[in-house]
């Protein structure tokens, strides 16, 4: 019914790939339908978006093939827009969430995380870095932007007390919908710069403006970002069997080598878990 | 002719004695009206009462942050840029409105073009525009074109911040509605109060002011009323440069805690009830306007009830109007 | 010719009217009005401003409500029903069936701005009366020519003058063959070549069988065309009777009063 | 009196012959106009080839999308959820409105609650409800109340799938705006129309659709013109249950190819676009509905220029009471 | 008394037209009308619907462009003004400004339905002459008495009959203490009880100085009243003079035609 099923028929799982262990612990509900509807805010790059034909990809895209084959199911992935997210998965249109959702012990009150990825957060600048922000500190007491759905809000927030103690005092934070919102903030002088994810940033440095609009800023003392936080598959809290069902089949991809593969293609080696878990952001 | 005796008399007025040639008949019945008051009380009754006990929402949620200090302050911010949005642009439509009913070619083209261009692009874009102007522009100078002499410059970001760029938009937007709205108020008054007008000496200003709008407000109201609900509700739209107004305040609360649906329902609580203040100024806005247009008011709410429970119709010749459909 | 209570009248009344009462917001306009106009006659009103003539034809259209006595037309109560032995209050379609036996000129011509003269007149013949199109618009013209304005039928009411719009009004009124004809001064916006005209129409109307109310000022026409005279003043009926008795022999002194202003 | 001799002849009408003593004046100038004309040229022309040359726009991406077929889809759907859900609601609004305006309690108290709430709960929230109202209700069944007995019972994604919600939830929620204004249109009809109606017997149905609506429209079409145009832009809000408009597509597209500004114009000229074409059948309805309003039908477009360029005032009273303000 | 072209009146007139013409979308509708009226004189229009009194009279006002000939009321130019030996235009202020000096009783009334009766004299003094407001009400409703409505100040136009409203609307017109009056047939609506005060009271104005021109079907006030009557049709002035001689012996065939059906 959903405008923007995504074509992930072309690979069907085969039996050959399914976990047994993981697949039995998958509820009846899943295996009869022998699909998982995944909800995404798609495109949010480099996590979910389309390649040149239109064809679904990204990292969401790509772990949630092979959970699915793990589980001897379809993965579909299906484009809601955060702001209704959860009301999607609560009505039944939905059964996950994947779209490179923060794992906050704020968001465990409503769901349970399966954590895929543990990133830090970016900053990205205008090229050439007219303001020098070298640090994370460099920040203080300017306008920074992020993007309302992402943690990285929060996270800035922690720095106030440095900050202030530093003289400039707290950043200046706004909150926009959208991470483009963001860029055309910082494009527009709104804001000195983007704190993003590690990996959306660097997708942003190559893409904007072919890749003349921005820059990451590098600290050397914190190459996969700073205050890396876990992403994870949101399962509401009533599915716990699902949860656990897709924490086995995470495992199992992380066993076989298939996980370091993925994450390689999309250059987020650095960001990998060393096994599956549940609510493990703290 | 038979006198009928089981009935009410038909004769209630002022004038009390009922003569025997008064004639006593069964008033109208409206059995079906009953009906359907009972139908749909029981409906909206069941809809309350199922919303309220949906396993979905966690009433503690929607409890805490109904009166949170963010959700109120975006209240206020939303309460203020709407009033002001309203206030400004209404001016502005005026203005529009008497351009653009001119045979005065320039101004006329002019307004025509100010309401095609406002009304044709997403009011999204416009605040994106004004929010981020330095985007295209990173000085605003005023000066003569084509030359170097300017006489005053300034760094856009500095002159507009979010909330200005934010009002501005909504601002100027509105008004290329308002003036179309105001434009069917004038419309509707009859030529011959501008004659009466001009003819005893009225400038045309003052026939605008004293004789022509006051008339129109009685169509304008209405529409307005939308209007000014419509913007209560598009100040969310400023979300995109981070004016943190009610609804900005709601999703960004709940894209952290994920308790969407509560907070929807927050901010539908504050909504409705901004709402329910708003149309009361309406109302009685209404009954001013309307006052010698009919040869008698229109009930107030209080008399309505007292209607209902006394079954006298009000006037004969609205209460036909309006039965059959 | 009778005008007491319609108890009294060898013919049955077209229209009568007992002790008809009606009040705005506590001031008694009527008074208890009692008259009866038999089949083919015509009945002039005539009295000062604010005697209730406007609100006693309208009380007849049922456009008011009347708040007290009655009034029936062709032996049928306005606005009530009589089924079995009791009264019922007519719902807004039977009232709607109801006066298209009665038609009704107004003060202010009413036309419907957005229909041309010839649209006025067939819109309820076509619409109401399910005429078939051609025909209504036949009789449109017929009637038009009637009032001197058959080269107008295109015209909007707008861009009439003020006597062109009442002809239309009056042939509007026409067009549903009405049993009975009301006139709230019809002629005080004509012009005065063309009253002639239009009294013409209404003699003939007359002798057709057509039975009218009048309010007017034309105390010649009252004098000649009408059966009955009322004389009203403060929402009651001081005088009534033949012309010739009203108008030249007036027994109150108030009609007295009235009639030397007038003439 | 002198005659004065270096000027144009005042009389120009269709009596062509020049009298002598026809008056031989000097016309109202408006000097102001020419240099406001001027003067706001050159700032739209100054503007155009700024926002054109200005290097933060990428004008291959605009040309490369404007015609793009994920683009165009979204066009039509714009288009097709406008029209349906402007249709259905205008006659709902129409309903609500005939209801709202009568005196029976029933009707009139069932109307302004529908009122009250669809306009008091933002349309984002509607939306949001018709989409997800799987989250309350699982199935849908129409059956006897408190009993078990159901005639028809379905799982709620399947009967609503997110395209009939979203045209649901504008349907409903824009025919309260439009009841609104509907209303205001019957009462800007004069009383006598009703009365004249009812004396030749027309039915309180028939005086509305045959009398009352047609002299309402003239007051109705602007306002509604603007809700129609809203409408355009309001489908975007359909993009939080997934429905591809316009809109939507094109931040899709812009959040993986970050070329925001790029978007928001193509998305601009397209709305512009959309809105201009809307505007002229809204342009011939006004004059259609303002027949036998005016003792003479305002001038179209082509008439204006004309006038422009020949300097002569269409009608006196027209064009005083508007070079004043 | 003269009614020939201005140029040769022994006293300036106060209103003279000459040769004036006016189209209605290539349909003449004032083909060259030509009179004058001097100080303190009355003049009655007569003529049969679509003569065009009330467009002349529309004229006068500015209400209507001329499309040629030229109208001057007190010596000046009616939407024109010279300065040095140049005609201009005048622009919306100085028209209005113009206006003043002219008051005018509309066939339709046009009340400002916002406005209680009292309100509606009160309106353009207090606005538009700047007058005090207490003196403004205090004279409005001596006006209001004077044409008998002084209970009814705080009524709404549509709580008051025809003939109320247009008797609020001849209040309104003289509380601009205008120098020259015109009426478009001020009696039609009015009750004949009342149409003798109505007269008084525009008598007593001429006999104060007060130039009226009153278009009108009421053949007895012409003759009682008028220093001049006119007969228009088809948009010329057909005949003109003293009462005397165009009501009771007048020339062309046409007039005598008209006066026969009116009379
Ligand atoms: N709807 C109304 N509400 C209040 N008062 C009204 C209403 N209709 C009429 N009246 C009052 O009732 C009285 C009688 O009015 P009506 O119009 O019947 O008089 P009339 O005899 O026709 O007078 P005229 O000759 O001036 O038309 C008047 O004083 C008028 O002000
Ligand atoms: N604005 C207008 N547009 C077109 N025709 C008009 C306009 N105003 C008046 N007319 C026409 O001009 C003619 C003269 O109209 P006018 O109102 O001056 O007549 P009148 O002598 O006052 O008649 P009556 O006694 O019926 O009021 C009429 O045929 C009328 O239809
Ligand atoms: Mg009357
Ligand atoms: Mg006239």
């Amino acid at each position: 019914a959903t405008a923007d099923a995504a074509p992930s028929t072309e690979k069907a799982p085969s039996t050959a790939d399914v976990d047994a262990t993981a697949a039995a612990a998958l509820p009846a509900k899943y295996k009869d339908a022998g699909i998982i509807k995944v909800a995404s805010d798609i495109p949010f790059p480099p996590m979910e978006m389309f390649d040149e034909n239109q064809k679904l990809t990204g990292f969401d895209y790509d772990l949630a093939q092979a959970i699915g084959a793990k589980l001897g199911v379809t993965m579909e992935l299906q484009t809601q827009a955060f702001d209704s997210i959860i009301p999607s998965l609560q009505s039944g249109k939905h059964d996950v969430i994947m779209s490179g959702m923060n794992d906050t012990p704020e968001r465990q009150v409503t769901v349970d995380f399966v954590d895929y990825l543990h990133a830090g957060f970016s900053i990205l600048v205008p090229a050439g870095n007219p303001n020098k922000i070298a640090t994370v500190l460099d920040l203080c007491g300017q306008e920074v932007a992020v993007q309302k759905a992402t943690v990285q809000a929060e996270i800035l927030r922690g720095y106030d007390k440095q900050c202030t103690d530093a003289g400039p005092g707290p950043m200046k934070l706004s909150e926009l919908p959208l991470e483009t919102d963001v860029q055309t903030a910082v494009r527009a002088g709104k804001a000195v710069a983007d704190v993003v994810d590690s990996a959306v940033a660097s997708y942003a440095a190559q893409t904007a403006g072919d890749g003349k609009f921005f820059e990451v800023v590098r600290d050397p003392a914190n190459p996969a970002g700073y205050d890396p936080v876990y992403t994870g598959i949101g399962v509401l809290k009533k599915d716990a069997a699902l949860s656990k069902a897709l924490m086995l089949a995470l495992d199992s991809v992380i066993a076989d080598g298939s996980y370091a593969k993925i994450l390689g293609k999309y250059d987020m080696s650095d960001f990998a878990v060393d096994a599956a878990g549940i609510n493990l952001g703290s | 002719m038979a006198h009928a005796t089981l009935a009410t008399p038909v004769g209630a007025g002022p004038a009390t004695q009922i003569d025997p040639d008064d004639i006593v008949a069964v008033p109208l019945r409206h059995p079906w009206r009953w009906f359907l008051a009972v139908f749909l009380l029981i409906g909206f009754v069941s809809l309350g009462i199922s919303l309220w006990q949906n396993e979905n929402i966690n009433h503690p949620t929607i409890t805490e942050f109904i009166f949170n200090p963010r959700i109120l302050s975006g209240v206020v911010l939303t309460v203020v840029l709407t009033v002001v949005a309203m206030l400004v642009s209404t001016v502005l439509g005026v203005l529009l409105a008497v351009m653009r009913l001119s045979n005065n070619p320039v101004m006329n083209t002019l307004a025509w073009l100010y309401v095609w261009a406002f009304r044709g692009t997403p009011l999204l874009i416009q605040i994106v525009f004004w929010g981020y102007l330095g985007l295209l522009y990173a000085q605003i100078s005023v000066g003569i074109p084509f030359t170097d002499f300017t006489i005053f410059s300034m760094e856009t970001n500095t002159l507009i911040p979010a909330l200005t760029a934010g009002l501005l938009a909504l601002t100027l937007n509105q008004a290329a509605y308002s003036a179309e709205i105001v434009r069917s108020g004038m419309l509707s008054v009859d030529e011959g109060q501008y004659e009466a007008a001009y003819s005893v000496g009225m400038s045309p200003v003052f026939t605008l002011f004293k004789v022509v709008l006051p008339q129109a407000m009685r169509v304008i109201i209405p529409p307005m009323g939308n209007e000014t609900i419509s913007m209560l509700k598009n100040t969310s739209l400023l979300s995109v440069i981070a004016v943190l107004e009610l609804y900005t305040v709601a999703t960004q609360i709940s894209s952290q805690n994920l308790r969407q649906v509560e907070l929807l329902l927050v901010v539908s609580c504050w909504y409705l009830f901004l709402t329910s203040v708003l149309s009361i100024p309406q109302y009685y806005l209404e009954r001013y306007y309307g006052r010698g247009k009919a040869r008698t008011l229109p009930p107030t709410p209080f008399q309505r009830v007292r209607a209902l429970l006394g079954r006298r119709p009000i006037t004969v010749r609205r209460t036909e109007s309006q039965d059959a459909s | 010719m009778t005008i007491e209570a319609p108890a009294s009248a060898p013919v049955e009344p077209l229209l009568s009217a007992l002790k008809v009462r009606k009040s705005y917001g506590g001031v008694e306009v009527l008074k208890g009005i009692s008259l009866a106009v038999n089949p083919g006659q015509v009945m002039c009103l005539l009295g000062p401003s604010g005697s209730g003539k406007s609100t006693f034809l309208r009380c007849i259209n049922h456009l008011e409500r009347i708040d007290g006595g009655r009034i029936s037309v062709n032996g049928e109560l306005v606005g009530y029903a009589q089924r079995r032995d009791r009264i019922f209050e007519m719902n807004p379609r039977e009232v709607a069936r109801q006066r298209r036996g009665i038609g009704m000129v107004f003060q202010r011509f009413n036309l419907f701005p957005h229909m041309t003269a010839l649209e006025n007149i067939t819109a309820a013949p076509i619409g109401v009366r399910r005429i078939n199109k051609q025909k209504a618009r036949d009789r449109g013209l017929e009637l038009l020519d009637r009032v001197g304005l058959a080269n107008l039928a295109q015209s909007y009411p707008a861009q009439l003058s003020g006597g062109q719009q009442q002809r239309v009004a009056i042939a509007r009124a026409l067009a549903m063959d009405p049993k009975l004809l009301l006139f709230d001064e019809p002629t005080s916006a004509l012009d005065p070549e063309l009253v002639g005209d239009v009294l013409d129409v209404m003699r003939t109307l007359a002798s057709d069988g057509m039975t009218m109310v009048v309010v007017t000022h034309e105390i010649g026409f009252a004098r000649g065309a009408a059966d009955v005279v009322v004389f009203m003043d403060g929402g009651v009926v001081v005088e009534s009777g033949p012309p010739e008795v009203v108008l030249d022999n007036p027994q109150s002194a108030r009609t007295k009063a009235f009639l030397d202003s007038v003439m």
